[in-house]
């Protein structure tokens, strides 16, 4: 145990804190400034695409956990964009690194990494949610052409994207996880339409994605025919984990008390209402379980050689767990203010933009996306427990 | 002994539901967020069928029925998230005219109420939880500062309370009174803010802490009433979602999962529905009990609809997180409901100094 | 919506008040006192065995549940014990009532009803728990008698009992619900053996009982042959609901209120703890919610016009709800009192004789005895609420 | 940066596992209760492995290890509901004597717990939570008062927190002292009252408020070990049994409610043992963070373990309630540990403190 930095990682921080501090006042702030310029600086000094090849267009530094945490730590602390963190460079990059052809990798990747080629993913479909497996939309092979047909659902950044990468049917007569295939599409094609879909925050943080006839060239398949599940499944399971940054967890709690040190009912501010400061309490109690078993995950993945038998099952919750509570975190937030909780829009009297009551709805979305909490329990119960499947069922 | 409906009281509920049905289906939930969408435009329907003339006595219009009845309409309303005003504009203001007012403001006021040709917001939020730099002072017999959070907004008149425990009467039009909507997450009911610069009022003169406390208790129980309904929404589109939607080759709620999370939802509410009959009958007849029972119902069914509201949700999957089914104005609903008229906190620390076990 | 009651059950509660009055001195407390004596004179006045016919040793009124209302209320305010509640009166009597023959009726009825015949119930196996239809002890008629091989368990008054009524498997080939049967069984017969069981509490409050070659006369058949499954379900359904009597929970929430009151931390009552505080008005409020339920309940059964369509539901749950909350509320007392509360047997110190912690163990074996809560939601979402039945399984 | 156990932790968590399945297998553990039953019976093989001394320093014949490994130590006491002494004779007791006790004092008595030959208790319940009539007072360098809950009671001799802050040793003859043992459900750990009435103690001379703090919290982190343990053996009986038993012809474990409450129990517990690693560490590296960390742990802990001791019991259905299998033995563990130097409220009011979110 020995939560200290070695000289060579200290002085890679502070490498990344005079970055910062010469370079940070260029940093796009939210939608204003420029992505691309910025992006492009990030991987010249290797603070974005570290670990990537140089023929690809990255950086080219050899794999090293504890500085990429480092680079999130240090742009964390000085509030600055850490460069593009969408699904094209954490999701297709990786993929296209471990199954994809030399000229696929030299075609997408570098434009994918400064932000010149926007991607989305198209796994979804409304019939297959959970079963994901059973998607449906139908890819046919015609001449050199992929015909697609079919939709998709809770595709994030369709309305963006350039390109979209999707797992579509190719082989109808297969087993359904062995029918599957990963192709790369093209979003200017004829015969796609992207209609935004409205959530419960009242903004369209997703989309559906309709395709009619639609022709894709035939070298877009990303590995086999029929082996689409199972390269999706080599970079799902990064997502499960990417939405628990403990760390963003931590920041959250600390604004959740400076609000409630600022809310006042009946002359008391909240946190001195000993019953939700119990409350408080008890969720930066299960933050701290969380942040702690981060660094146990983190260490794993720095020291091949652990020797930590669970730490399998510790990475599988984490999804569940951070996803209920930081719904809980956002929900304490929204009881502490009271009636001034569920104001929103740009109502009077609005605290904080309305964020705590539109991240307590949009977490109870996360609970139930990626996999809803009752597909994570069967995960955990399965293959972090080893209990039996459901057994199948008898056909009538 | 009969703790139960009357036949009467059932076929009100399922007349006023057959009517929101056709009157408040999903497109004009929907349309309740619209700049355009008028927030009385319910009214008209909901008077002709006596919900707005509920608790008017008979002698001025009204049915002269009690807060059960009032309790029973909030649950249909919650239940089809109707975009109408209610609480304040057919309970909380009627009962505050036939305790308080005289019978000059009774025979003028109550008959119009009854009709739904005059609606009436209420401000008595800093009654129950005083903000620093809210509160209605009273000098010289007119009003002035801020009242926060006033429930059914789009009125033409205001029933506001005072800091000294009085209650006045103020026109929309009044001198010196500004009006600030609020936008809540709930698009299907209005609040807002008065501001009052010494703004003309009218007394009620038989306004005293007990009154209030009996207008405020009744609201709660009100408040209860609509989630229940809405909860009871939530629980229904559930069990139908998992009986038809299929996952894996088989209907969701033959999953185990679905059917403990449909169980558990059930279990939690049914009992509200009899807690709503007995605190809502211990507000018309019950008088020692009354308060207390309105603590405990509201903190107890906002608790329960809350996390009933999230498991529907789940329940649904991602189709409860968009707005395509809508499921989210019933969630909202129930969010909203919460915070009103004093959040399940505050309800149990009043229940604990009402049980006398706490200062 | 009327809660008064009728001038005849006013008048009715007098008299149960006057005889309180004059004969309430006689009763039996705990161990002491002659129960059968008590139960006699209870019977004789009509406030123990009312509504069973007077040809069976019963008052012989007519059925009204307000009077077996008023006659609960009146004994428990008193203090006095109402008579016998066993599995005898509570399950066997009315089971031989609509089952029974005039033979069996006019023999086992009237001892039972006055205590000198104690019963035990014999439905659960060790391989058939929350599965009971899966039951394995055998009878197989032998001449003019029953052989009985295998084993009972949760026998709760077995070193009691004169008799027991079990069910056993008469039909092996039947399907399994479909070959039990429902017999009488003398405990003096040779062949049985009572093994006290000891629980959580580290009191014997079940047993098991092991069968060997016992043989039981073919008379002592209740019904027909394989009839037992569907004779058992009438009277389980009154088992739910018996434990959940909310004026006891709200008698023991009014002795939490006295213990928080008693207790002192830090110079401080623990009810002055906002935080303990608030717990108990959480779980005062769920009282109030199931003692309205209840209510509702009695009242659909005076009235039997009472339209109410969901009262059904609000039957199905009582077990589950009453014994997990009262599960939590003996918790609470436990924490109220910090290490006190795990004080136990005769210890110094010991508050109210250790029954607090006690009755937060033995309640949790409530919540799984007599169906667990898994059981219980599987009852709600099927009979409750329409959900469909689990899937047969495909045999591999 | 290594967020781990190191290859001797785990080699010592196993031989330990080892030993306690050897020396503490069920019938053991069902022995405790029997007044014949030695309390002290497992010291010496304890104190062989090295677990009596780990505390101790290295020049005094101990390990000179920290509070994380003495919290490892704990999960396998908990692990196997070992009955014997540990928090006060092996981790309190020695922590004490040395960082308050003199050099005459450390070199007299260390050695000897480290040998396992002289049991120690502790009396500090006092100074987490007190109560009316009791507390311990100095008077002419003599003690007088009552202290409850002493840990590790079956000792040779206690260190006793006075009012004031200071500590003392207190042999278990002294005169004017009466021993009173205490019964509680769990029957492997020994809890008692010392009654003091001018007895003879030696002061440990560095005793302050601030070395007070870090022996409660320090025992906190290890009774967080302990039900760490317990529930972890909760958890893999009731997963094992899921495995084996079969009702409706299928595994109980193949049913989605009882995989889905095994899911919830690992979920919950699984970030326990990332938190006592880091909660044990900040009291042997991090003093910034310590009390803190403890105080948050314990509660943590504790919730976490006392939800999932009800569900494992429940998934073993009847079985669990009963005594054939012992389980309830791990039930009373958790249940005990969660009142013994803080209850969850109270950690939590403390972790606020600290915070500097409450006075």
């Amino acid at each position: 145990m020995d939560l200290s930095l070695s000289p060579r990682h200290q002085a890679f921080r502070e490498e990344v804190r005079r970055f910062l501090a010469e370079h940070g006042h260029k940093a796009p702030r939210g939608h204003r400034g420029d992505h691309v310029a910025w992006q492009k600086l990030l991987i010249e000094h290797g603070y974005a695409a570290r670990f990537i090849p140089r023929e690809y267009g990255g950086y080219g530094a050899p794999p090293d956990i504890l500085e990429a945490r480092i680079i999130a730590e240090e742009f964390g602390r000085a509030q600055v964009s850490p460069g593009l963190q969408g699904q094209g460079v954490s999701m297709l990059v990786p993929t296209l690194l471990e199954v994809g052809t030399e000229e696929q990798k030299r075609r997408f990747i570098p434009p994918t990494l400064t932000g010149e080629m926007i991607w989305c993913q198209g796994y979804s479909e409304p019939q297959a949610g959970s079963d994901l497996a059973s998607l449906r939309t139908s890819a046919v092979l015609d001449g050199d052409h992929w015909v697609v047909n079919g939709q998709k659902i809770w595709t994030s950044t369709a309305r963006e994207a350039d390109w979209m990468f999707a797992l579509v049917r190719t082989e109808p007569e297969a087993p359904k996880h062995e029918g599957i295939s990963f192709l790369l599409i093209d979003m200017r094609t004829p015969g796609i339409e992207v209609r935004p879909l409205v959530d419960m925050t009242m903004e369209a943080n997703f989309n559906e994605v309709f395709f009619t006839d639609v022709r894709v060239p035939k070298e877009n398949i990303v590995g086999r025919r029929g082996e689409g599940w199972r390269i999706a499944n080599l970079v799902l399971r990064h997502e499960r984990g990417s939405l628990a940054d403990p760390n963003a967890m931590m920041a959250r709690l600390l604004a959740l008390i400076d609000l409630m040190k600022a809310e006042r009912v009946d002359g008391r501010r909240a946190i001195d209402d000993p019953v939700l400061l119990d409350r408080l309490m008890r969720i930066e109690g299960r933050v701290q379980a969380l942040r702690a078993n981060d660094l146990r995950l983190l260490s794993a993945k720095v020291n091949p050689d652990h020797g930590d038998p669970r730490v399998g099952l510790a990475g599988l919750l984490v999804k569940l767990e951070t996803t209920e509570l930081r719904h809980e975190l956002e929900g304490l937030a929204v009881d502490a203010m009271g009636e001034f909780g569920i104001l929103y829009d740009r109502s009077p009297e609005l605290r904080a933009g309305g964020t705590w009551v539109r991240s307590w709805m949009y977490y109870l979305g996360l609970i139930i996306g990626g996999g809803t909490s009752q597909i994570q329990k069967n995960i955990i119960a399965e293959r972090g427990l080893g209990l039996p499947r459901e057994p199948r069922t008898a056909r009538p | 002994m009969d703790f139960g409906l009357s036949p009467e009281q059932r076929m009100f509920q399922e007349s006023l539901g057959r009517h929101l049905a056709e009157a408040s289906p999903l497109e004009v939930v929907r349309q309740a967020r619209q700049p355009s969408f008028d927030p009385n435009r319910l009214v008209p329907g909901l008077a002709a069928l006596g919900v707005a003339g509920l608790l008017v006595p008979e002698a001025h219009g009204g049915l002269g029925l009690g807060v059960l009845d009032a309790a029973l309409a909030a649950e249909m309303l919650g239940r089809a998230a109707a975009p109408a005003p209610f609480v304040a504009a057919f309970v909380m203001a009627p009962l505050a005219l036939a305790l308080a007012g005289s019978p000059e403001q009774q025979a003028a006021l109550l008959p119009k109420i009854a009709e739904g040709r005059l609606r009436v917001g209420a401000a008595f939020a800093e009654q129950v939880a005083a903000r620093a730099d809210a509160g209605v002072e009273v000098v010289q017999g007119r009003l002035s500062g801020r009242a926060l959070f006033v429930l059914d907004f789009a009125a033409d008149a205001y029933l506001v309370a005072s800091r000294d425990g009085g209650l006045w009467w103020v026109e929309a039009g009044a001198s010196g009174l500004e009006r600030i909507p609020f936008s809540t997450i709930d698009t299907t009911r209005r609040v807002g803010e008065l501001r009052l610069a010494a703004t003309p009022a009218e007394p009620l003169p038989g306004a005293s802490p007990a009154v209030l406390r009996r207008i405020i208790d009744a609201g709660r129980v009100v408040l209860a009433g609509d989630t229940l309904g809405a909860a009871q929404h939530m629980l229904e589109a559930a069990v139908d979602y998992a009986k038809t939607r299929e996952q894996f080759g088989r209907p969701i709620g033959s999953f185990q999962a679905v059917k403990h999370m449909c169980a558990e939802m059930a279990a939690s509410l049914e009992p509200c529905r009899a807690f709503l009959w007995y605190a809502a009958h211990a507000q018309d007849a019950l008088p020692e009990e009354a308060a207390l029972q309105a603590a405990h119902l509201k903190a107890h069914v906002a608790e329960v609809g809350t996390r009933l509201a999230k498991t529907a949700t789940e329940v649904h999957g991602g189709m409860g997180f968009t707005d395509l089914l809508g499921l989210h104005h019933w969630f909202k609903r129930i969010a909203w409901n919460r915070q009103m008229l004093g959040s399940p906190e505050q309800c149990r620390r009043e229940a604990a100094r009402l049980r006398g076990l706490a200062a």
